[in-house]
This record gives C-alpha cells, structure tokens and sequence, in this order.
C-alpha cells in the first residue's frame, strides 16, 4: 500500500449511468497507478468557496485506466453527491487518495463479488484485477429498482464479467436480493459491498456457512487518513476500529456484528 | 520577505501556523502529506493516563459551514503514547514544535500526565484540555473558575515546561478564566475549543450523532473565536493562541490582529491537508504586499479608534 | 392534513412558524411580501423604555453560513410602539400572534415598558429579551441566575399575560438559566439569541462593525441552537421557542424533536422572505408523508435509547 | 413609490463589459414595471444550497427593457459579485425589489449626473426616463483607470447621452477626476452616484457653489426593506436613518457630512 496523495483533479466526463447514479471519470495519476482494489478516495470542494458541502466524501475506485484515469460510480444522496453529480467536464475536484486497505485474495481462488447498489462499484474495479492474477470472478449485482441498475453491458465491458442482476421489484434480471443468489457450501472467497443491511445478511450467511468473507463498510468519515478518529467501527474484540485505515474492508471476524 | 517567526516561551516558531489537536492526530498520520517539519508545529490528539475508548458512532457529521464532532478523546492512553508516538515526533520534527494535548477528569489525572512525560523527548510544552465538551463533565474545569485555577496550578507545579491553557467558548465572559489561567501561572492560552452542539436526523428521529451531542468546529465558529480571542487578549499579557475555523491568510489574520500569536488550523485540514502551509505562504505574500515586516508587529494592533 | 396548530398560553397558534424579532421589524415592512397572517405570529423589534439611537455603521456583515449583526437595539421606544406600531399590529393581524421583545437596562426598566402596554391590544404577549449581546451589560440578566430570576420575577408581578424569556447561548449551562426563569413564573422559553462573535478588515485593520462586535446568526449556529433548545427541554416544563439558523422545514423540525413547540426564523428571511411559509408548508407534507396527525406528537419526540 | 416584490429571476445574459465589470439581465417584469431610476434590488441566492454568499447583495437598477427585462451593472469585489459574475443565462436568482427612494427631478431642469465607477448605474436607467420627461442630461462618468471603461458608445447606445469620461490614469477621456468636469455656478442639479471620497467631495462643491444635490450611498444590507435597521447612514440631525427606505438617494441636506 503507498502512501496517499493530495491531488486537484480534473473532470474528464460525468454521465448518468442510471436513475440517480452518475459515472465520473477524473484525472488523477498518482492515484490510478497506485491504486488497489477496494481502496477509496474523499473528494472534496476545496476552501476558496465556503460552498456546502464542507467536509470531504469518501467514494470507493470504480476503476481505473492505463492513462491515470480513474472511474468513481456516484448516487445521489445528498448535498455533497448532487453536488458531483453535477459536476461538468473540465472542473476541477480535490482528491485524496488511493485510501484505506483493499480486498485481499490468493491467485487462483473464486471470487464471488456480492454487491448492492453502488456497492458495486470496487468490484468494476477488482474483477480484471483479480483475473489478470489468475482468480475467477463471478458477480452479483442488486438494486431495489430497474430504473437504478448500472447496465450489465457496461459492467461486463468494464470488467469481463458478465453479472447476476437481481432487482427487488424484479422489473430487471431476476426478482428478489442479491444473497439469494450465493451458492452455499461453496469453496469461494466472498467479499460484499453495500447497504449494511445486506452485509449482516452476508455475514450471517458466511459464518453458517463457513466461508471466508471481506466486506467494505461505510461510516461517516471526517479525514480519510487515520488522524481524526471519525469513522470507527466496533471491532469482534470490542474496540472501536478506524474503517478509514484498518479498513474499509475487513474480513468478517476482524468485527463485531450486533443483531 | 516579512518575518513570519515569533519568539515565545524560550523558542521560536518557524511559522504562526500549527495544527490543531484532534485533528492530525499523533503528527505522523499526515507525515507524507503535509511538510510537518516547516509549520510552526502540531497538537497531537489528547493525551489522557488511560487510554480511552471514545464514543460510539457517528461520530462527525457537516454542519451549514462546519462540522460536529464527538470522538470522546479516544486515546492511545500515556503510556503509549510515550512509548509510541513521541520517539516518532522526537525523530521527525526538528524544526516545528510539538504540544501535547493532556485530558482528564481530575486533576491528578492531568499532573499524571504531565508528570509522567516531563522527561521525555520530542515535545515543547502542554496544551492542557479543559474545555472538550465530549465527555461526561469535561466541561467542568473549563466554566468553573475556581476548579480551573486549581487545576491549572497542579499541573504549573508539575511541569518547568510551557503550560497552554485551552479555553472553552461557551461561558458569559472568558476574560475571567484567561486570567485565572494566568495568575495560576499558565504560560499561554488557546482560543478555543469548539462549541457544543446537536444534528438530528428527523426521519430517524434521533441525533445523527452516537454520543447525542458534539463539538462544533469549522468556519462557522469563525466569528465567535475572534471575538473571544480578543476578549482574552486583552485580559492577560500571556501570548494567546487563535483557534476557530481558520482556512485562509485572512482567517488567521483576523486571530492575529485580535491578539494571537500564533494559529491552529483544524478542520480545514479535512477538507485540503495543504490549508497549513498555504495559510502560511499566504500570510507572508500579504505582509510583503502591505510592506509589513514582521508578523509580530501586527499581533493585537487591532485598530478601534473612531468605532464606539 | 397533518394538524399543524399548537395550543400555547390559552390560544392557538395556527402555524408553529414566526418571525424573530429585529429580521421583521414592527410587521408592517413586511407586510406585501409576507402573508403575516397566516403564520404561527411575529416577534417585534426589541421595545425599550426611551427611543434608542443604537449603533453606528457598519451594523451588518457577512460570516461564514451566517451574519453578525449589531443593531444596538435601535427602537422607536415605548411611546411611539404603543401609538404607532401596535395599533397596527391590532389592525392587521387577526389570526397570528405578536409577542412584544422588551429590553432595558434594569428590571424597572422592563417592568416599565410592560406595565405600559399592557392594556394595549393588538399582542399576545412578551419576549423578554435578556441576552442581546449588543448593548453594554445587555448579557447581564442573560448570564446571571440571580438577576435573571430577579428580573423574571418583576415582569412576572407586571401583568398576566404570557411572559416568555429569551436565553442567551454563551452560558456553560443553559438548564440552570430555563430553571430560574421557570420558577419565577416565566410561562415560555425562546432559545436562543445570536453568539457574540467579531469581524475583522485585516486590510484596514479594524473591526467591520462599527460597534466592535455584533451578534452571530444564521445557519452556522444551528447545531448550538439545537443543542441548547435540547438542554433546555429536559430541564423545565415551560413550552420552549426554539430559534437559531432555521431555513428548512427539517431545520424545524429538528428544533421541534429536541422539545419546541414553535420555532422562530430571522436571518434566512433577508435571504428569501418566503422562507416562514415554506417551512410551514415542508412542515405540513413532511408529516403527510410520515403518517404524523399532529405536530405536537414530535414535540420534544426525540429517541436517544441506544445511543450512549 | 410601489410595494417591493419577491421574485425568482431567470438570467437572460451576463456579459463581461470591461474588467471586472459585467452587464448582468434578468428576466423581472413586476419589477421593470414599476421601478424608478434610483431604486436598487437584493440579490440573493436562494436557501436550498448553503453556498457562500449568504446575505443577499444590493445593486442598483441600471436599466429596464419594455419586455421586462432589467439590467445591472455588476463590478467584481468579494464573493458576492464573483458569484454574479460568474452567472450564467437560464439559471435564476432571487430578486427583491423595486426597493428604495430614486432620483427625483422637476420636468425641464438641466440634470448633471456625476458618476464614479459602477456608479454609473442608476444614471443609465435615469438618462432615458429623465430625457422623456423633458429633463437635460449630462453624464459625467470617471473610472480609476481605462480598462474598467464601459464603453461610452454602449452608454449612449442606452441612454441617448453621450458621457464625458474621465480617467484617473488618463488612458481614455480626459486625465483627472470627474469631479473637475462639474462646472460651478450652473443652475442644474447635481446627481451623484459612486464612492464616498467622491460623494464627499461632490457635496462640499454643491455646499460651496449652493446647488442642489442628490446622492445614491452605499451602506451594507441585511433586509433591503427597512425591518433589520442594518443600513443606517447618519442623518443631519444626528440620527442614524435607513438607507434601503429613506434611501438608497438622498438631498445633501439631509445627511451628516464628516470629515
Ligand atoms: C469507503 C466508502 C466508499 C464509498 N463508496 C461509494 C461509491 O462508490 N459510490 C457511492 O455512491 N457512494 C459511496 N459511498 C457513500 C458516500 O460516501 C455517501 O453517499 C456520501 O458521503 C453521501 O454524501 P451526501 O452529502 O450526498 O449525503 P449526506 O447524507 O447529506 O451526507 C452527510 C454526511 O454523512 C456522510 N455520509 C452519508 N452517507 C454516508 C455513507 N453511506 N457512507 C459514508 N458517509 C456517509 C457524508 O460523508 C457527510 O459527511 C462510500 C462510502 C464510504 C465510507
Ligand atoms: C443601493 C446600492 C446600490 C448598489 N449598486 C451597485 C451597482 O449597481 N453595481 C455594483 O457593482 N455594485 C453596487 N453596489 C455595491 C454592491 O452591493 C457591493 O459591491 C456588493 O454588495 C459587494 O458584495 P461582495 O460579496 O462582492 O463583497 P464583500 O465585500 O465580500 O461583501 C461583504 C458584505 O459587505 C457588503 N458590502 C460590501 N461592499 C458594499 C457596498 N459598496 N455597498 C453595500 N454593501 C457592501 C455586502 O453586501 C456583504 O454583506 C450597490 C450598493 C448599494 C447599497
Ligand atoms: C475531529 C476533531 C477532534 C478534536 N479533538 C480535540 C482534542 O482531542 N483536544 C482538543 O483540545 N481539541 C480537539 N478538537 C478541537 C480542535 O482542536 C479545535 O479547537 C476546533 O476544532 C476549532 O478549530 P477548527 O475550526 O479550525 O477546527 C477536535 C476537533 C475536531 C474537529
Ligand atoms: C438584524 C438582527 C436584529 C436582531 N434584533 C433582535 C432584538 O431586537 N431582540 C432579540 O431578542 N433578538 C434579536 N435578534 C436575534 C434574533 O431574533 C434571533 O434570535 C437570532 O437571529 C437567531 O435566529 P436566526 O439564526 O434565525 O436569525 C436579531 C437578529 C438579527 C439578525
Ligand atoms: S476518517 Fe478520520 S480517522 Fe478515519
Ligand atoms: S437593510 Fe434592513 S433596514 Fe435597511
């Protein structure tokens, strides 16, 4: 893992890639070159405009390019992902990155991704990666809605593999939540990413089963780089553990996971 | 180009600039991303004699121009901080000063600490806590005038080292606790903590924040702690340190005028960890420009004549 | 359609949404640009015993998410309100509600003006302002529990109608502040006043305001507002004004679950006069959409189990 | 003098007019209807966003179109004007306004409208109205230095009056300051619109030379309508009066001139 860098960074594109959800592509070396999946970036405003929002946003890397290009699958939420859903090519952004610790596998396992909504963004990331190293890859992919799905085409553009959609309202793919599509009893290496809801879900799942599992977990963060202390989640010992250094993935023993 | 150095409790500071507790953690955190070594110095994160859990989360969440934080002072405890974090801080920063940030519930808590690593490497002097809203009576020291001599004469007695004082905002007039903190023979104050405050999520209906209420920090304090600084200023001789929702030159020229020596940057840093040294690079262009030439000749000239 | 009224002090308030004193004037200038009727009522500029002259400029300014101002309580004095401006008031305002703000130098001072007005038509009631931070002493009653219970106690023994008391925020414990007012008879709490905070020119190297410093508000005390209307909930029966950076129906509605029963908004007004009714409006589709029958069921409705 | 309106403008063009300086159309038909030249209108951003500035900012009605249409002249200062300088067509502000006490002037009197920088404002919608009135008009128009010039063509072109330009740096019109441009002893009005020095200096020259003159001040705002007492300008009787109702214009009689 290399050390984060501070860098202003050019919007190359921003295109709605679905209802709400915008794929941003920003100009940033440093960061794609060193980059490891399932690592994040905080995307700030910068301080010369007081313009809301303040604090920095922590955004999973959707992928990067050759060119020093990386790719951010952004939802709309709130004030600070309208405010980059908004945003045009040419303007600039303030990154900080490549953050946190990525997922970890050994060659030649099978990756089954499970991801929820833009949750999906670190496996677009991950899944070349992780076959460039000799892994297979399978992805699930869910979304309440149809009209939020990032296009599988797209998806298998991206990454070589083509996933298994699953929507609530089932208007997509097939009807129903993307656990209901992990095979149990599986040698598999899962890793998940998305609501926590869904992450328990996994978990539960994982420990009766008994398959290994890294989720990526989100918490609110102020820094992004270990100083502050913000974003702690609770450990399996107990502790409070910063998600934006020891994490944001974890395997499923490194934490706690009340009911 | 202007003097941006100031001589104050037996040193000189390379810069007006630091950074400020809680918010670059133990100095090393940012080491790769800030040029630590060219500011005037770092705060680290509060030091107490146990370590300390914090509060669960969330634990920050932004604010219409800042943020709300309650960390609960989660610490590595004294004992590893001495063991771990200073011998970094004593290697790497030669030319920027170290205080440590020292929190307690009593005040043999704080003379514990500040007993325990008198003789250690790597620091300069204390900022001594008694104003972090976060924990349970950790206001007390900081809005009781007489519980916050008291402690702060334990800790002088404790120490031959320079003594800050960092004051809370929220009491009717700080000039009364400067100078308790001065006649108590603090060698120094810090101006100011931030402001208790309260988000709450209205379709949860429950406060965003896990320990219910925080600390609010960032630029909407600005004006708050430039009016305190200058209340205090004017209350004691000893040199005072701004704090409060600096992000630019002028920002912390605002401090500097009301009577601050030097100035923390804290929340800032989230939002671009290059706001320290901009900040100082900034300050410099502008007493050029202005043919100013020494920031020490702008410290309290705030010039009142003609207003009311 | 959720029910939005509140039944306070012997009436209904149609809307829980009013004007802050000094952002509406005596109601009259507003008049064309706001349905002043429609709202829960508005809160006067602050009435004193003599006219007052107040501050000289500048009186206003910018701050980060918010604005300092320092009026100086300029007012026309009791005579004038009582000729001029009340009558209006009686005139126009039919369904909303008009709370007189009185400020003074001394208890006699405010027991003057209410004892004067008081068979006046045309208002509800009194806000009792303790806490402007504009005038000299005028944090006095404001930060002093006995003076404060004194003086709540004189407008009390004044006239029978409601007697509400306006909080300053720069106190290390608000609920100690509610609890005097409660026990000598205040019948409401409105938290809070504006920060004392301060704006500084570096270029000309002197205060913005003319009258040095000036009180906070807007957005960037919201969380202070929200906390310290919290505070003051738990700690007295007595229905509670909350007020502080409000430009949203949830801002609202955030004051309400922490223990409002109205709200007031002043600064977001100069934004976008429309800001009271809309609020009134988001409130009202907000609690459709949640399924809530009534306001007052939020009152003060915030869930805190589970968290530390 | 008709009641104030809140208004959501669309800007129609925002174009750069000299440095810094820009000509600024919104679509305010309420406002074009029954405004006087003299008067001005807040601008403020609105509350959804919490983007810096907060306040709303007071700017002098420079002009209004048959349509509907109203023009400001806008120079770049701090936040708030960068902001508006920034502004592009279709996007919207908040507008309140007419606001204030304009100009007043007897039909067939010989107007001298003296303005410093943006002060030129008022008197491009003045010139116009006043000429149909029956009124002269002249326009004497200083600038610091030559590139803060609106053109003088574009002036006449709006006004039907061709300015006498002065610049301090002597780079277009004469050398000097506007103020030497007045002649004494005339019978005309004076109208004076731009910094305080030059106000100062207009008024000890009408003072001297007994003419009548009215002035436009500037004094920093919070409503614009007379309810936050925030604008006080000091009276010749010593009382603090409200620029946004009693003024923005005033006779030189009824205000306090300090040294
Ligand atoms: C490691 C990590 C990776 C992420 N990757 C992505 C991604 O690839 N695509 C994507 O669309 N979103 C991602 N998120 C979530 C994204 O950060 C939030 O949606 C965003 O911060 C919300 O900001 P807002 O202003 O729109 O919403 P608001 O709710 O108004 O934000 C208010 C505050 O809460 C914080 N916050 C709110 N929701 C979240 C959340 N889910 N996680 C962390 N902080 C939150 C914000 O950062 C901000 O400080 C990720 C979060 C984390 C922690
Ligand atoms: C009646 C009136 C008419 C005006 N007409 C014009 C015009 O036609 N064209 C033009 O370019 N400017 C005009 N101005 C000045 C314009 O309002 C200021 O330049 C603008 O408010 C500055 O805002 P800012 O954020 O750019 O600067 P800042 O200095 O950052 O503003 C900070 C605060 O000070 C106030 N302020 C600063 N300068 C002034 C000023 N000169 N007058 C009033 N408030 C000020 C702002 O409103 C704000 O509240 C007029 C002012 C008034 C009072
Ligand atoms: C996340 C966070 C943690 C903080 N922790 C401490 C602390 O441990 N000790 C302390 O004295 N102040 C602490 N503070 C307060 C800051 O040092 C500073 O006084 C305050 O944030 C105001 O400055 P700012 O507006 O520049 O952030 C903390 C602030 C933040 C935002
Ligand atoms: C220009 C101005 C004048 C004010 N005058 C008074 C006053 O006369 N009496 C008073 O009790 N509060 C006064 N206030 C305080 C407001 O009523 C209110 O408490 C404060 O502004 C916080 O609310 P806000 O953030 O919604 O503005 C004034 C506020 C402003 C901005
Ligand atoms: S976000 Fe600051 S420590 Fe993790
Ligand atoms: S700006 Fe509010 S009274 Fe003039």
């Amino acid at each position: 893992m290399s050390a984060p860098c501070r860098l202003p960074a050019r919007v190359l594109s921003n295109e709605r890639a679905a209802s709400d959800t915008y794929w941003l592509e920003l100009d940033a070396p440093p960061i794609a070159e060193t980059a490891v999946p399932g690592q994040f970036v905080m995307i700030g405003f910068g301080l010369q405009d007081l313009d809301a929002p303040f604090l920095p946003r922590p955004f999973s890397i959707g992928w990067r390019g050759e060119d020093g290009r990386i790719g951010l699958l952004v939802r709309r939420f709130g004030p600070g992902t309208h405010r980059l859903a908004a945003l045009r090519a040419g303007e600039e952004v303030l990154l900080l990155g490549p953050l946190g610790r990525g997922f970890e596998w050994e060659t030649g396992r099978a990756l089954v991704c499970v991801a929820g909504g833009v949750g999906l963004a670190p496996f677009l990331f991950l899944a070349p990666e992780a076959i460039r190293n000799g892994a297979s890859v399978s992805i699930l992919y869910g979304e309440r809605t149809g009209d939020r799905v990032f296009d599988p085409r797209l998806v298998e553009q991206l990454t070589g593999v083509r996933p298994d959609l699953y929507t609530e309202d089932g208007s997509i793919g097939r009807a129903g939540r993307v656990i209901d599509g992990i095979e149990r009893g599986t040698e598999s290496c899962l890793f998940g990413c998305g609501p926590t809801p869904m992450l328990k879900a996994l978990e539960r799942l994982a420990r009766e089963a008994e398959l290994s599992l890294q989720v990526s977990v989100e918490e609110h963060m102020g820094c992004g780089i270990g100083t502050c202390q913000g974003c702690v989640v609770r450990s399996s010992t107990g502790d409070w553990i910063k998600s934006c250094t020891e994490g944001p993935v974890f395997r499923r023993e490194e934490l706690a996971w009340p009911d | 180009m202007a003097g941006l150095t100031q001589q104050l409790w037996g040193v000189e500071f390379q810069s007006p600039v630091l950074l400020a507790s809680g918010t670059c953690g133990y100095g090393q955190e940012y080491a790769g991303l800030i040029p630590l070594d060219e500011l005037g110095g770092i705060v680290t994160k509060a030091v107490s004699v146990e370590p300390r859990p914090g509060n669960p989360p969330h634990r920050v969440a932004e604010t219409p121009g800042g943020m709300i934080n309650a960390i609960g002072l989660q610490n590595v405890g004294l004992e590893r901080f001495r063991e771990e974090k200073l011998p970094w801080l004593a290697e790497n920063l030669d030319r920027s000063h170290v205080l440590v940030n020292v929190v307690g519930h009593t005040a043999d808590d704080f003379a514990t600490v500040v007993a325990d690593l008198d003789d250690a490497e790597g620091f300069l002097g204390y900022e001594i806590n008694v104003s972090c809203p976060n924990v349970k009576g950790g206001t007390l020291f900081g809005t009781d005038p007489e519980a916050l001599g008291e402690l702060v004469r334990r800790v002088r007695g404790s120490t031959d080292r320079p003594v800050i004082v960092k004051l809370t905002p929220n009491v009717p007039d700080i000039a009364v606790y400067a100078r308790v903190c001065e006649d108590a023979g603090a060698d120094g104050l810090s101006t100011i903590n931030t402001f208790p405050g309260m988000l709450i999520d209205v379709d949860a209906r429950r406060p965003v924040i896990g320990n219910l209420s925080g600390g609010v920090s960032g630029p909407a304090i600005l004006p708050m702690g430039v009016y305190l600084t200058w209340q205090a200023a004017r209350a004691v001789e000893i040199p005072i340190i701004g704090i409060g929702g600096i992000r630019t030159a002028r920002d912390a020229l605002q401090y500097v005028l009301a009577g601050a020596s030097l100035v923390q940057v804290g929340t800032a840093l989230f939002v671009d960890p290059d706001v320290a040294i901009n900040v100082h690079r900034e300050i410099s262009t502008y007493l050029d420009q202005q043919g100013v030439a020494r920031l020490a000749d702008l410290v309290g000239a705030l010039e009142t004549s003609g207003h009311v």
